[in-house]
């Protein structure tokens, strides 16, 4: 049992904490965020460059990581600086295409940018009931909130062939692609396939998908633990300087109270994300997935309320930075699956 | 004991829905209907409509115009409002500076402001919190120093809503600087076309823009703009916190987000079937529902104690507190209702034919981000917390 | 609309205050509620002869009320004293026998004891799932938790009649009863009928029991109600009492706020069942009994929880007479329908 | 990264493992399971199975007669304890006194009193509590006074647990009544037999007899009863506040009342259907374990550091409060699986052949309010909320 990082890991770490830190003041981040193509293309490059996306993958497929703790490192980071880089679809797209046994080095060195196109409209998370479909190698339907989708080159798309589910790679240039900012800043996309030429990666690819899905879930995890972390430390420093009633409302035990339990959460928080990373690729991951993200919508919720409300006023604002935190922990709730979504799965496994 | 309404107030409700369902322009429904921020035309068209029914000033008497309704009438008149998709009136005239100069006015200023407010020559708003003063209102450091027949006035405001459609701002100012916060204060009425009023907006969590910072540099105003008594503005401040409490539970409008939920989960899919057939979503609704079936009776039985009493007691702080969470729930349950299709920033779909909410739903994130504020404006939940424990504890 | 009760009932009220008060100071409730027979002969008597069972049934069946309010009234100040008489079995028999149009002028005179056996081990709130059955005059099957049926002369019995649901009066002496304390007082009784001569009160009564049990609720609310009340003001004195570091506990805002959230909560829940108590009979009545019932259980588990903790220590002993409010308001839930089972039947109609 | 026990922690699971199952007497098993009190006896012939294994004095060093395990040692062995539905071991004089006399008492008090703690010849008990000084442990009244070579003694103890089988107590006294309050606190050994000790019983809430008040009137020991340094008796109350804390979650008994609560809802009807098919209560229990699965980790985190750092910090005040929440909460589901079935009082219904409940399950009720303890005592929830603001927050 160790708790600690490996020393490679403590070294990415350090090196992301380091260089987003710069890249990605509050401004400069909601800049880019909100403003198209919703992301920072010249930062993109200096990210994949301190080989980022290399830490997603495994040796076998390229890179020099790829396992849920290495997922979760870098993740955690993207979260503490609200980082808007199309870096999920880049790892789910890594998980298919190893799956695959696809060569990814373009993926990788952030040369072609990668999206997944899984969920739609009717079928936000379940994929079984997706209408995209593919014959004679022409793909037709519709992707919904294709994270990402804004500024890709390539789309890895889940469609119905026969029966079946399989994954399709698709050129941007063949698709429809109506990109925009999300609420909580960083683009996604409509993506419309009209017998677009689709070339088929994984046949039969269910547990790819799940795999790929469970990755994202870790990585949006970890995300939000960056970002708790990061929301509750302004939440304190706050209360220890913010003066009413000529006292800091710190001195408050009501306040004092309730940062106490967002903390709480946070630790738990903190503790299942590294059990699902701990299990991802195994016979459970999707267990621990599903019990990760469902904690962590009920915590970040907590957190994310209590953070504004505890400010009182300021966190309304858009030039509060803690305000884009709060959205970011809020919105990743309904990625890949909201808290009573994985909440059933956890029951229905029992 | 006894739950109904009279005929009475039945006619009178039928009355307020025949006249919303006939006067209500169908583009001011939609606007509302559609949870984006409302413009300065749609409200003065609006206030203008309601101006011409006599029934804008809800909470003044007949001598001042307005239709010299109780609080039952009110709260009838508050939900079919709500439930017609009708604008929230805006209050800052309506419902605090014109109660307030009916109350500490002098006949001069009832004669000048109140028709203007009426008819919409004037657009009000509240010069209260500042940056150092929100939750600690008494701490307020805007300055106004007499000179001659002048007020001068030096500070800022913050949190002043719509202050950006204004032509006047009422602001509790700093007259003496010696004596206890509390008894220090006046209030005082500005034109915002004075030299020296600057209006700032404060971009709001959501993007929107709604409130606003108002810079005060050596502003002067006459000295006959003093509402009340000199140093006791205090006393007003305190009066409008308590006054025409009983709506302060918003009951139409959660009533509204219940059935826009419910129809929402009808139409939005999960695991292969509407949302409404999923046990956890229809739990959670119907959890909602019952909190605020009490809270349409608590509100009742405190407007009757109103009613009876003449005047709200401090129980109603119970209003504020549980109306703003059920109403904070609701707005959640519709962005966790569209999953991941919550996301999309407002209006960034506008026009692309690729919605990704149903109708009327695709602001429904930013709706719930900025509905945050209702448990902290108006005197946080936390304070409402301390004022019932006082009143209502004894500790 | 008014809120004041009417002359007669708060006359009603004031009466039973007055007298409740004296017959049940806690040594003596907890006295009786916890020996055989689990509840006071002699006070059952007396507290008969103030009326409280006439208040409970209309006049056309003899009584002098039978309204929502009626029974809100009377069970109210039953659960301010914690009243262990079985006035619940009294009441539900009553609106049974008024739906058949059976005498009961010694049921609400209080010379006959009634209990009304309604769930089984098996179905406890869904009475579609019974088993207890008649044929040729005879009754076999077992009902659990007949509350006061310890006490009672004369059962109300819902079986199976063919198909449909019917009631049927059994005496006492021909059932096989043991009796039992309950953990918060009062007594109930595992009831078992071997053949037992069974008298058909009233046919196709599935109306008519949902109409009891719908009474029932609203006097377990009501009486919930009471209890709640007096464990709040008992907080809050001892909130202002206590002293530890120095001052009244009473002075730590956490536990001010928190005691204000209780009282939000028990407002509520009088609302609740001001409501219920309103539409019992009508057309809606199913529907916000339901409602009162999942909030009351709510409402119950934070007050009770919060008074024992917000105490801390001695509400956890028998001897303050807090512990046994906690408990009684805490058991309440699980009679006639729990908080989930009710939140379903909410959910279902909506 | 490694969630991992090395194979030799696994070896000695499976070692604890096949102990408990080899000798665990089955009564004792069985009145684990049932959930009502245990007697003095059964309590004394587990101890007697685990010293003669070496295993009693888990937090003992080997010097003293310990088996010297570390941090996850004990972790593993409380779990398999717990999975074994083995009695808690009654720590008062294992947990607390032994290591308080090997850190602060003399040779000659260790080497008296330990064995006798391991034998089995003292039963201890702790004198902490007072009715005025609960969470305010420091304003305790009770007096010692030095008279030659003997403390005369005065006061009440009370939540004095298990007091009734007690040879011996532990107390905090005054014995400087002018100096501040945690500077004037002596700690000191009183044999109950000595005359002026009396014992009254509590009856908790649902009718149990665990603890118990203790009056002291002139009661007279041995001035070498002291522990430690006279008036720094606080320092040793404080060094158990922190002491082998990562035990507290209780993690192992939460994850049998999973399973329990599990079993149960197989077992119970509702609706036509097993408990267990309903999805409102299924979901309940998912987020309890959720909530479980987690806490199992987070206690593993804080185990792993307390081994790094060769002590518990202050963030372990997050096992207590999180660790007691969520074994209530399954206190609470397996009460609220019964359904009505959860009332009769305990052992109402023992020899009628007429039970309600599943086997193991009658006390569900009489469990669930027993345990609303488990926040107040050793430290309240409140407090560990506070210790955590000045110690993790730093406010």
């Amino acid at each position: 049992m160790n708790f600690d990082l490996t020393e490679d890991r403590q070294m990415l770490q350090d090196s992301l904490r380091r260089n987003l830190g710069d890249k990605y003041q509050i401004d400069h981040r909601n800049k880019v965020a909100y403003a198209e193509p919703f992301h920072d293309p010249a930062k993109w490059g200096e990210l994949t460059e301190l080989g980022a996306l290399f830490a997603l993958a495994p040796e076998a497929a390229g890179g020099m990581g790829g396992a849920g703790f290495d997922i979760s490192v870098v993740f955690e980071e993207l979260g503490r600086v609200l980082c808007p880089e199309p870096v999920l679809g880049a790892l789910m797209a890594s998980r298919l295409m190893t799956a695959a046994g696809a060569d990814q080095e373009a993926l990788l060195s952030g040369e072609t940018r990668y999206a997944v196109g899984l969920g739609e409209l009717d079928a936000p998370y379940d994929l079984d009931n997706i209408t995209t479909s593919v014959s004679d190698g022409k793909i037709s339907g519709r992707k919904s909130l294709v994270y990402g989708g804004q500024a890709a080159d390539v789309f890895l798309v889940a469609a119905k062939d026969g029966g079946s589910l399989a994954i399709y790679e698709v050129a941007a240039s063949d698709a429809s692609v109506t990109g925009y900012a999300m609420m909580d800043g960083a683009g996604a996309a409509e993506v419309v396939f009209e017998n677009a030429p689709a070339k088929l990666v994984l046949a039969d690819a269910g547990a790819a998908i799940e795999d790929a899905v469970n990755a994202g879930i870790v990585a949006l995890c970890s995300e939000a633990v960056g970002a708790m972390d990061v929301l509750h430390k302004m939440t304190v420093e706050y209360l220890g300087q913010r003066k009413q009633f000529g006292r800091p409302i710190g001195t408050f035990q009501v306040l004092q109270h309730r940062a106490v339990d967002m903390l709480t959460e946070i630790e738990q928080s903190r503790s299942i994300v590294i059990k699902a990373a701990a299990e991802l690729g195994g016979p459970q991951a999707s267990r621990y997935a599903s019990m990760a993200k469902n904690l962590i919508g009920r915590a970040g919720r907590l957190v994310a309320e209590e953070a504004i409300q505890m400010h009182g006023g300021i966190a309304m604002t858009w030039e509060y930075p803690g305000s884009h935190y709060a959205k970011r922990i809020i919105m990743i709730d309904a990625q890949l699956g909201d808290t009573d979504y994985h909440l059933m799965r956890v029951a229905q496994a029992a | 004991m006894d739950l109904n309404f009279t005929p009475e107030e039945e006619a009178f409700r039928q009355e307020v829905r025949d006249f919303f369902a006939e006067n209500l322009p169908e583009d001011i429904r939609d606007a509302v209907k559609n949870g984006g921020e409302l413009g300065k035309e749609i409200i003065e068209r609006y206030h203008a409509i309601l101006n011409k029914k006599g029934w804008l000033a809800t909470t003044w008497p007949a001598e001042f115009g307005g239709p010299g309704w109780g609080p039952v009438e009110r709260h009838i008149f508050d939900e079919e409002a709500a439930f017609a998709y009708a604008p929230r009136i805006v209050p800052f005239g309506l419902g605090m500076l014109g109660p307030v100069l009916q109350k500490f006015g002098s006949k001069e200023q009832q004669d000048h402001y109140l028709p203007r407010i009426l008819d919409g020559t004037d657009w009000w708003c509240q010069g209260y919190s500042e940056p150092g003063a929100g939750s600690d209102l008494a701490s307020l450091k805007t300055r106004a120093v007499r000179d001659g027949d002048e007020w001068v006035i030096n500070g800022q405001k913050t949190w002043t809503t719509l202050g950006q459609h204004a032509d006047w701002i009422f602001c509790l100012c700093r007259t003496d600087a010696d004596v206890k916060q509390q008894e220090g204060i006046s209030f005082i009425l500005i034109d915002m076309s004075t030299p020296g009023v600057e209006v700032r907006p404060i971009k709001l969590i959501e993007g929107g823009h709604e409130v606003n910072e108002v810079f005060f540099t050596d502003v002067r105003v006459p000295y006959g703009n003093l509402v009340g008594e000199e140093n006791k503005g205090w006393t007003i401040a305190k009066y409008l916190l308590t006054h025409e409490r009983t709506g302060i539970a918003g009951v139409g409008f959660s009533m509204l987000e219940l059935e826009e939920t419910r129809e929402l989960a009808k139409k939005v899919m999960r695991n292969g079937k509407p949302l409404s057939e999923d046990p956890l979503f229809a739990a959670r609704v119907a959890q909602a529902e019952i909190d605020l079936e009490a809270m349409k009776l608590t509100n009742l039985r405190m407007l009757f104690t109103a009613q009876k009493n003449g005047a709200p007691g401090p129980e109603t702080s119970i209003l504020k507190i549980k109306g703003t969470v059920i109403n904070q729930e609701f707005k959640d349950l519709r962005r966790r209702a569209l999953g991941p299709n919550a996301a999309p920033f407002p209006g960034s779909l506008d026009g692309s034919n690729l919605d990704v909410a149903p109708a009327g739903n695709a602001n429904n994130a930013a709706r719930y981000f900025n509905n945050r504020k209702t448990s902290i404006f108006g005197g946080s939940n936390e304070i409402q917390r301390n004022i019932l424990t006082k009143t209502m504890l004894g500790l």
